[in-house]
């Protein structure tokens, strides 16, 4: 199968856009840009899944990820009043070159091994995974995989859990755990 | 209780085909074994009922009703797992609800463990967090729930499940550790270990993905075949590494320990007894699971790395122990070590090498979770006194907590009458049968170092005069007694009669497949 | 589109590496955090990649659990946060360096 | 024979779980609970031997099973005792030895704030001595091995006040780790290549009968030498003796019991145990005689120079196991055993005198401080003397019959056991010098204290009848080992050890005269130096005498000292002494303590990088991810995947 150049035109925008938008994640000052980039990246990422034969997962993305997740990013952020600039100068020695660093070895190393991987031209346009999407991923998580898909109940319990315990203000233990806290300091 | 999981399955199965229209009609739903996976719901059945119950039990009977309620669970899920054993015996191992879930004798084993560890938790962890005042109703529900993770961890017979049942137990240990959310080091370690392990997740998701992608699924057996088929392909020896380094962080391999001594310090004692031993045994079993079971037929690609990595985490683990002054780092950098020598079985992969690792995780979990319920003792509110120091002559003022602390520290640095000992022999006998000499070496020098850094703490505690005032360690209420005594027994009943235990490991056969 | 597999395996290689130096350079957990969910995207996207070129829509389901996972480790790690941030009024990771040795 | 061997080492333990359980029981109930329940022992044990005495030939060598206690995989251990005529000697050794010296520590440690939980560790001490003399596996033998270990460390830093006693306890538990991490490498090399680690019985025979075919020597040699490591370490032989002298700082009856009498025998012992096994491996064999012989030899003339009167003892004591390898070394495992038994009775006599001129001298051990105290303590005195004749091997006490068999022993063995021999001789003679040095510079010539400081006085009863009894023992035992008329040991030992060839005629009757001259030339030699003219106020003089100026003072005085010993031993033997004394001291503890603060110093190196920030960890799973990577693709290439 030929690669068309549109295509790889295509793609290469694509991507572009989210490497350059989780780029942005990294490097905004403002808390609150760098969610907005993560809506971005998840964003692209969406359109990729199209483009891979995803579109309900790219539609779950966009719901989900985009949605809901970049928004509690946001509430957060806003609730706990920090969306202003902050100094980005590096404080530990020597982190910010071995950080990178690892990171560029990283994926040179990961680049290097699915390059030693093969064959690298898509063999499955002939297999529909987007037609019949939805279907498709009914079948498998009810079936293959719906005791996967029953356990996923557990996490979200825990979920719940945590918000209860955590985040749940409780008047009393204030003062208690105020006179404490000297003797742990 | 089964009939009643069997009914409620049953419905909801049938709504799911009902509710789901499709081009042929309806999803034909797989076979559900509901003996095999009884064990696990029936603890996250009993998690919902304690969250559930608020508002039908008056608020004073509350906090025991979630205790009950999560020691019933316990015990029903010990039944069913105890039925679940008795199919094996007519021998019926193999993989129940579409090859996902693996039933045989090492997953049912592992889950006996891992109740034993949840019904320990909820035993000295519920006094203990009631000392602290900081127990809540929850506890019980989180504490079942991270059970049913790491139980599901020597179960899942597909990486995706063990993914699942790791963020599962993981996401409960991120929530214990910030159980005394209003303190500053429990909330540091809290926030240490959450982001580090969501870090370590996704290096490990990397790994699924890319094992996914040369294997074509995610399924052990799959991939046990696809491995058996010849050559490994570069992508996938990419993946082992990264499957590794989640499961190296969950055991707290060097380097990927080092949240270790900083959570162990920070958490809540009751908690760090849990997430020592629990944690720990789970990345073990779904090592043992993957690597040795899975990974069987690219040991030879593996055994280097896996050796190398054992001696890095024992050379570390018990090098860093010597210089510390806080006993919870300590016992913190010891858990290294220990997972380092848990490593040598691993990297031995031999069905021997198997059970002794279970065994070994057995009487790990017993001396770690009698030590932090001393330490929890011992250090009084807010686990203020966790110096080694302020355990100096606690042999004159706590006799019997000296003595049972020495017991647990003899046990852990491998000192026989005591399990700990008998552990590291078969563990090692097992890797030497295996031919790994050189390992074998590494570990009996780090276990050399190690006695020197637990006879610190016993020489402490006898030799010393206490320094300063009486510090306000409460007398141990009945409960923690109890269960302190409990792990004495085990620590020194698998020391002096392994043979209890050994005779149902080899009798559970141990063997999975691959082996 | 007929682009070849490598390039999307490649692409999610670098947003894992971007993900993966932004968590190591960014003192704010909750940037921190966000960094987590890039290398998880980048997972997602390897998944569907291959799902793609086997032609098999495991791939796909399993993302659907890492969303679910991902969301769910979202609303536990946002809640230590929040809990943490009543004290301590900070969200910087270099704070929390007072355990060390 | 019934299960009830068992209460053997059960009714010690029992009493150290009761002394260390209870506070309830003190002193002096504590002692003399803790001294009837070794005698207890004691009795049961003498009701074993004779019941063994009964048997007949191989019948003799019975192992008593409680059951099976480890069974994984292959392997298998059973909570086996393995009574015969080696084993019963040794547990009528360390019972008898042990409820004396119970018996002497009830008046040793009189006033002592932790009175009981001494006496709960001696019993654990002796409980585990008895497990690791019954045992008939390697792994039994193991427990013991590491519960004496743990006994003796607690015992030596029981007064841990003293820092000295503290720091003491720490090296001998360090350097001991180091010989038991040797013992446990080679207890499961045997098991890989012999497939068992019951010594006797069991499938395949147990080690004895099997292990010596099925083991291929390369291994067995291996195996065997790791074994020896782990007692070099117990038993305080070269290349680990540091600790032994250094133990000396813990109660002056736990040096006699457990630092003279019994623990460290323990190697002794195992190697004698498995002598069938250490004999298939002659490389191994040669290099436990050598080791044995040169500790002797370095370990007599540091006790030359010696001024503390319980190192000299525990200098006396590296020497005298020196003998006792030098002898199972070339396969004469009766005379080893020989000797370890005379040696107990006359070494914890030794010890218990040194411990009751202390309790008479206000705890002093610097002999230049002691002088003429026989005079004032009658009994201490007779009773030290037979002791000091007997390991100077003067006849007929116990120490000529052993310490003659051993020269015998390894004279026979071809010429490197003919240099043995010569070493082991000039020890002899180095033997009697120190110890009748010890003995004049003690009780006899003037004293060199002043009664208005001390008041020596005699000891208790309860610390008098043990010196007495133990006296007559170092009398005795003897004859149970006269060459040709009376071959009791050995011939008891045959079961066990295999046929003894002891050959007697004119070159053994010339070898015992050989020795005997050696033995009295030494009293004589001593005599001269420490009994001279102004002895009184130069004592000290040959261990203050490293340079030229003493030495010339020596002259000046008229010493009638042969030139020819000056050369050999004033000059040359105090500066190879001073010299190996240098080396034990800075050297050999240097390296100890510098290997120590290598590891802590790596520890803080290491703990250096746990900076505590978060993002410093994250680096590190990176790094670790990206080795593990790097780890697999080289292994991959390496292996050609």
């Amino acid at each position: 199968m030929k690669t068309s150049w549109p295509d790889i035109l295509f793609f290469a925008i694509v991507c572009g856009i989210a490497l350059g938008a989780a780029l942005r994640v990294v490097l905004s000052k403002n808390a609150v840009h760098s969610a907005l980039m993560l809506a971005l990246t998840l964003f692209s990422v969406a359109v990729i899944f199209i483009a891979q034969s995803a579109p309900f997962l790219a539609a779950v993305q966009m719901i989900v990820y985009a949605g809901a997740v970049v928004v509690l990013f946001l509430f957060v952020i806003m609730l706990l009043g920090v969306d202003k600039n902050e100094d980005l100068r590096e404080t530990l020695r020597g982190q910010r070159p071995a950080a990178l660093g690892l990171a560029l070895l990283f994926a040179v190393g990961t680049v290097g091994v699915i390059r030693l991987y093969g064959s690298g031209a898509p063999q499955a346009e002939a297999i529909a995974l987007g037609a019949d999407n939805v279907q498709l991923i009914a079948d498998a998580l009810f079936t293959t995989y719906l005791y996967a898909f029953e356990i996923t109940a557990a996490p979200l319990l825990v979920a719940a859990i945590a918000a209860v315990v955590l985040a749940k203000r409780e008047r009393p233990a204030k003062s208690l755990s105020e006179s404490r806290e000297d003797g742990s300091a | 209780m089964i009939r009643i999981i069997n009914t409620l399955q049953v419905a909801s199965a049938s709504l799911v085909a009902a509710a789901t229209p499709s081009a042929e009609g309806v999803i034909r739903a797989p076979e559900i074994d509901y003996v095999a996976i009884a064990p696990e719901a029936i603890l996250v059945l009993g998690a919902l009922a304690i969250l559930l119950k608020k508002g039908f039990v008056p608020r004073r009977y509350r906090m025991m009703a979630s205790v009950a309620t999560g020691i019933l669970a316990i015990c029903a899920s010990l039944i069913a797992t105890g039925i679940l054993w008795q199919r094996l015996a007519d021998g019926a191992a193999g993989t129940a609800v579409s090859g996902i879930l693996a039933v045989d004798g090492f997953a049912v084993f592992s889950k006996v463990l891992f109740l034993g560890i949840a019904a320990f938790a909820i035993l000295l962890g519920v006094p203990g967090l009631r000392r602290e005042r900081i127990m809540r109703e929850e506890y019980p529900a989180l504490v079942v729930l991270a059970a049913a993770g790491m139980m599901l961890m020597a179960a899942s017979s597909d990486l995706i499940l063990t993914f699942l049942a790791l963020e599962l137990f993981s996401l409960a240990f991120y929530v214990l550790a910030a159980f005394a959310r209003d303190l500053p080091r429990p909330q540091e370690s809290a926030l240490k270990y959450f982001l580090l392990g969501a870090f370590a997740s996704a290096f490990f998701l990397y790994g699924v993905a890319l094992a996914y992608g040369t294997a074509g699924s995610t399924n052990l057996t799959s991939i046990a075949d696809f491995l058996g088929r010849g050559s490994i392909p570069w992508i996938f020896v990419a993946s082992m590494a990264l499957i590794l380094v989640g499961l190296g962080f969950k055991v707290g391999a060097v380097p990927f320990h080092m949240w270790v001594p900083d959570v162990y310090q920070g958490a809540p004692s009751q908690v760090v007894g849990f997430l020592a031993s629990g944690a720990k045994a789970a990345g073990v079993v779904a090592l043992l699971r993957i690597y040795v079971s899975a990974f069987h037929a690219a040991r030879p690609s593996w055994l280097p790395v896996i050796a190398g990595l054992s001696i890095a985490t024992m050379a570390v683990g018990v090098v860093v122990a010597l210089v510390q002054s806080d006993i919870k780092r300590l016992l913190g950098y010891s858990s290294i070590a220990h997972a380092g020598y848990l490593l040598i079985g691993v990297a031995a992969a031999t069905p021997a090498a198997t059970s002794a690792s279970l065994f070994y995780l057995v009487s790990y979990a017993a001396m770690i979770f009698g030590a932090f319920a001393i330490v929890s003792v011992v250090s009084g509110k807010g686990d203020g006194f966790t110096r080694i120091d302020d355990f100096a002559g606690l042999a004159r003022r706590r006799p019997m907590l000296a003595a049972a602390f020495t017991v647990f520290l003899l046990g852990l640095a491998g000192i026989p009458p005591t399990a700990g000992f008998i552990a590291k022999f078969v563990l090692f006998q097992a890797a030497v049968e295996s031919g790994l000499w050189w390992l074998v070496l590494c570990g009996a020098v780090a276990s050399v170092i190690a006695a020197y850094f637990y006879l610190r703490v016993i020489i402490v505690m006898f030799v010393r005069e206490p320094e300063g005032e009486d510090l306000d360690s409460d007398e141990p209420d009945p409960i923690t007694s109890l269960g302190m005594g409990l792990a004495i027994g085990i620590t020194l009943v698998l020391g002096i009669i392994p043979q209890a235990l050994m005779s149902v490991l080899a009798g559970a056969d141990l063997v999975m497949p691959g082996l | 589109m007929n682009v070849p597999t490598n390039a999307y395996l490649i692409f999610s290689a670098l947003l894992f590496a971007i993900g993966m130096a932004g968590f190591m350079i960014r003192r704010n957990v909750i940037v921190m955090f966000m960094c987590v969910e890039l290398m998880l995207n980048a997972v997602n996207v390897a998944f569907v990649t291959f799902a793609r070129s086997f032609g098999d829509v495991a791939g796909q389901v399993i993302v659907f659990f890492v969303m679910v996972i991902a969301a769910v480790e979202v609303v536990v790690g946002l809640a230590i946060i929040v809990a943490i941030y009543r004290r301590r009024e900070s969200v910087s990771a270099d704070d929390a360096s007072v355990m060390k040795g | 024979m019934g299960k009830w061997v068992f209460l053997i080492p059960a009714l010690p333990a029992a009493g150290a779980a009761l002394l260390l359980m209870t506070r309830r029981i003190r002193e002096p109930l504590a002692g003399w609970l803790a001294t009837a329940l070794v005698g207890g022992s004691f009795a049961l044990s003498v009701a074993a031997a004779l019941e063994v005495a009964k048997a007949h030939g191989d019948e003799r060598r019975m192992v008593v099973s409680l059951g099976e206690w480890i069974a994984a995989g292959k392997f298998r251990a059973g909570f086996d005792f393995l009574v015969d005529p080696l084993s019963i000697v040794m547990i009528l050794v360390v019972t008898g030895v042990g409820t004396l010296i119970h018996l002497y520590s009830i008046g040793y440690m009189h006033g002592d704030p932790r009175f009981s939980r001494f006496f709960a560790y001696l019993n654990l001490f002796a409980a585990s001595m008895l497990v690791l003399v019954l045992g008939n596996n390697m792994i039994l033998m193991f427990l013991g091995w590491e519960g004496v270990g743990l006994c003796s460390y607690l015992l030596i830093s029981f007064w841990f006040e003293k820092d000295t006693a503290a720091a003491a306890g720490k090296k001998a538990f360090v350097t001991n780790r180091v010989g038991d991490f040797g013992f446990i490498l080679g207890t499961l090399l045997l098991f890989a290549n012999a497939g068992t680690l019951t010594i006797l019985g069991g499938p395949g025979g147990g080690l004895l009968s099997a292990a010596p075919a099925m083991l291929t020597s390369g291994t067995i040699t291996v195996a065997t030498l790791l074994l020896f490591l782990g007692a070099t370490g117990k038993s305080a032989q070269l290349p680990l003796l540091v600790w032994l002298p250094d133990a000396m700082e813990g109660p002056t009856p736990v040096s006699a019991l457990i630092h003279a009498a019994t623990m460290v025998t323990a190697g002794v012992y195992m190697i004698a145990r498995l002598g069938p096994v250490f004999s298939a491996a002659p490389a191994t064999m040669w290099v436990i005689a050598t080791v044995g012989a040169i500790t002797a030899l370095v370990a007599a003339t540091i006790a030359l120079v010696q001024t503390d009167l319980k190192k000299v003892l525990a200098y006396s004591t590296i020497s005298q196991l020196g003998f006792m390898f030098a002898a199972v070394g070339v396969g004469a495992f009766a005379m080893g055993i020989f000797h370890l038994v005379t040696h107990a009775f006359f070494k914890a006599l030794l010890f218990l005198g040194a411990g009751s001129v202390m309790h008479a001298m206000n705890n002093t051990v610097d002999m230049r401080n002691f002088g003429a105290l026989r005079k004032k303590m009658a009994v201490t005195w007779a009773t030290w003397a037979v002791g000091w004749l007997a390991i100077v091997g003067i006849p007929p006490l116990a120490g000529f019959f052993s310490k003659d068999a051993i020269l015998a022993a390894d004279f026979e063995h071809g010429s490197a056991g003919k240099a043995i021999w010569l070493l082991l001789s000039l020890t002899a003679f180095l033997t009697s010098v120190y110890m009748s040095r010890a003995t004049y510079l003690t009780f006899l010539g003037k004293a060199r204290w002043s009664e208005s400081e001390y008041h020596p006085h005699e000891s208790p009863k309860t610390m008098t009848i043990p010196l007495i009894v133990l006296a007559g023992a170092a009398v005795l035992a003897g004859l149970l080992g006269v060459p040709k008329i009376l071959p009791v040991l050995a011939h008891w030992l045959e079961p066990s050890v295999g046929e003894v060839h002891e050959p007697f005629g004119a070159t053994q009757i010339v070898l015992l005269v050989i020795a005997t001259v050696l033995a009295v030339a030494g009293i004589f030699v001593a005599r001269a130096i420490w009994m001279g003219k102004n002895a009184s106020e130069r004592g000290d003089l040959l261990a203050r005498l490293p340079g030229g100026a003493s030495l010339y003072r020596f002259f000046e005085n008229g010493w009638g000292i042969d030139p020819l010993y000056r050369l050999l031993f004033v000059k040359g033997g105090t500066a190879v002494a001073g010299a190996l004394k240098w080396i034990d001291t800075k050297v050999i503890d240097g390296a100890v303590n510098g290997v120590a603060r290598l590891v802590r110093g790596g520890g803080s190196e290491a703990s250096k990088a746990q900076t505590g920030y978060v993002r410093n960890y994250a680096l590190g799973v990176a790094l670790g991810a990206l080795l593990l990577i790097g780890g697999f693709v080289l292994v991959q290439i390496v292996t050609g995947g």
